[in-house]
């Protein structure tokens, strides 16, 4: 089973996500929540997009829409509610949180 | 499934106790369970009722308590987290000579031992890291 | 005494419960002192101008009510904007954008700089 | 020279505290004054008299109590911060209904406008941030 | 129940106060589950190794105790070590360094993941 | 005068070193303290070292001390006790810290 990551940290603390990608492997999920969501602006995302390219990105959609972001985002980030956070969890294993 | 859930950011600065709430909630609505919520580090500012939120912002603390009660679920608090954060029970109090204690009674004040239980009983174990 | 430059350097996202409002709180309680008040926003700190919308915790609204007080100018720095796909004219309240030998410049002229 | 210092960090996870501690003895030593400490964010931690420190690990608050007492340095604690992290004073618990105060009584409990008031009549302003 | 993996990932530096002590305490109570447990030391947490001969807040000395307690391996990832110009025989306790692809089959391969 | 640019985070916050260069004139001086002295091991120090030549460069000798790092130091960081530190709040304007 593909492993969920889970990072809710932006670029002040970036080596959350060096780390999370550092770790993933192909086919994992990246799910950014929290101030997580600001690596999904698009030039930020941009940064990453290329180690980021075998793992599929989704954001929480209220805390996009709590940092009204949601015009800013990347197209290859897909936004998902929080019920959609529970059947990730769910469908992947293991679960990791990067702090 | 059951989900454990472990929670290190504090109360007055972090997200991370509301991140957890939502999950939770979504969690429930699903018709999942949830086995324990942990919290450590930070996160045992939570349970300090002496916390006075300003008006108009969320109270995640007291938010936790409500669900926890309306859903069964345990929350638990590291106690040796809590001391070095001067988030103390009775027994605490009393035994550390401090003339007041200071946690929810909502919280459970336990070892480190229940938060590795729940992580390896529950079918998945989820961190909100500060 | 002659007034004091003091500029707040806000650096943070906002989100991060308490600290984007005690920095709000601490500019506005500086604003009133009848120094020579001014702020910074640099790096993710940028995006605490973007409004939402929302009515709860969201410190751009309060922002909004600088432009009332005592600040003398509010700058961004240009480049922090860029990074993140922000034009000045879509932040909560007008700001000049600095250059990085304007950001230099404005902090070698302070006598105070708080940081959040 | 006449010194202000500002701490952000809290008493168990930053090292922000003891570093503050060590310029302002640095600085005792070497004849300046210390206007006055302003405990800010998380740094009103440190006054909080509920927190028990592990045995062996130093006890940043005890040592700031001590040489505030020992120089006559004023050691302020912002009223808004300290509220939403759970740090009372017995007015405070008073006024918001909470069973008891833990605010240890060697800090002062004033508002925001004293660390402007300190930053701006002190000919350096030292923050120690989280 | 079959034993489960159980991997702790230090990533931050020490001298964080109590976080890196409690992470310690954390895989030394792990350790008595009987489980299947390990640590990956990465980034800035590839610093918790570094005994400076203290006696107090050095959590290096902490982690000297690990080889006595039941815990299947220390791994640290062989970059962050090497950004550091640290090498594995300066470390605090013997250590398996691992490239980018052994830490990703190291935590694919887990049960349970704790953060720092 | 010059000013002093204080800086307690290590790589894991790099804004906060970043932002502080991005601030920096010639002629101020940097002193790292708390985690921030990892910033002056040889080979991180390295990576910043250009942006960094026109600018004094301090480390507080406590902290590195208390970290076992004495030995992994760049030569172009110049280490001093807390007395110094004093002094150089005291020889500098503005005084500024970066979070």
């Amino acid at each position: 089973m593909a492993a969920l990551h889970i990072v809710n940290s932006s670029s002040e603390r970036r080596t959350a996500l060096d780390n999370c990608l550092r770790a993933a492997s192909r086919g994992d999920t990246v799910l950014l929540i929290g101030n997580g969501v600001y690596w999904a602006v698009a030039p930020m995302f941009a940064g990453i997009a290329k180690r980021a390219s075998d793992t599929v990105w989704c954001v929480l959609a209220t805390d996009v829409k709590s940092r009204g972001i949601g015009t800013l985002l990347s197209t290859q980030v897909q936004q998902i509610d929080d019920g959609a956070f529970v059947d990730l969890v769910a469908s992947h294993h293991p679960v990791v949180s990067w702090s | 499934m059951n989900f454990a859930i472990a929670i290190h950011g504090d109360a007055a600065t972090s997200e991370s106790p509301r991140l957890a709430l939502r999950f939770a909630r979504a969690a429930i609505a699903k018709g999942h369970r949830i086995h324990r919520v942990f919290f450590y580090h930070a996160g045992v500012s939570v349970a300090n009722s002496l916390v006075v939120q300003p008006q108009g912002e969320a109270d995640t603390a007291a938010e936790w308590a409500a669900f926890a009660k309306e859903h069964g679920v345990e929350l638990a608090v590291c106690v040796a987290a809590a001391l070095r954060r001067g988030v103390l029970g009775q027994d605490d109090a009393t035994r550390y000579e401090r003339a007041v204690a200071n946690v929810n009674p909502v919280f459970q004040i336990v070892g480190l031992g229940q938060m590795i239980e729940a992580a390896i009983s529950a079918d998945r174990f989820v961190t909100f890291c500060a | 005494m002659t007034p004091r430059r003091i500029l707040f350097v806000i650096s943070h996202a906002p989100q991060r419960g308490a600290l984007a409002l005690e920095m709000l709180d601490e500019l506005l309680v500086g604003a009133v002192f009848e120094q020579e008040v001014s702020a910074l926003f640099i790096d993710e700190g940028v995006f605490q101008l973007v409004d939402s919308g929302d009515t709860q915790g969201n410190v751009a609204r309060g922002y909004r009510a600088l432009p009332t007080y005592d600040v003398s100018e509010v700058f961004v720095d240009a480049d922090s904007l860029k990074k993140r796909g922000l034009a000045v004219d879509s932040l909560a309240i007008p700001v000049r954008a600095l250059t990085r030998g304007g950001v230099r410049k404005l902090v070698a002229g302070q006598d105070v700089v708080v940081p959040d």
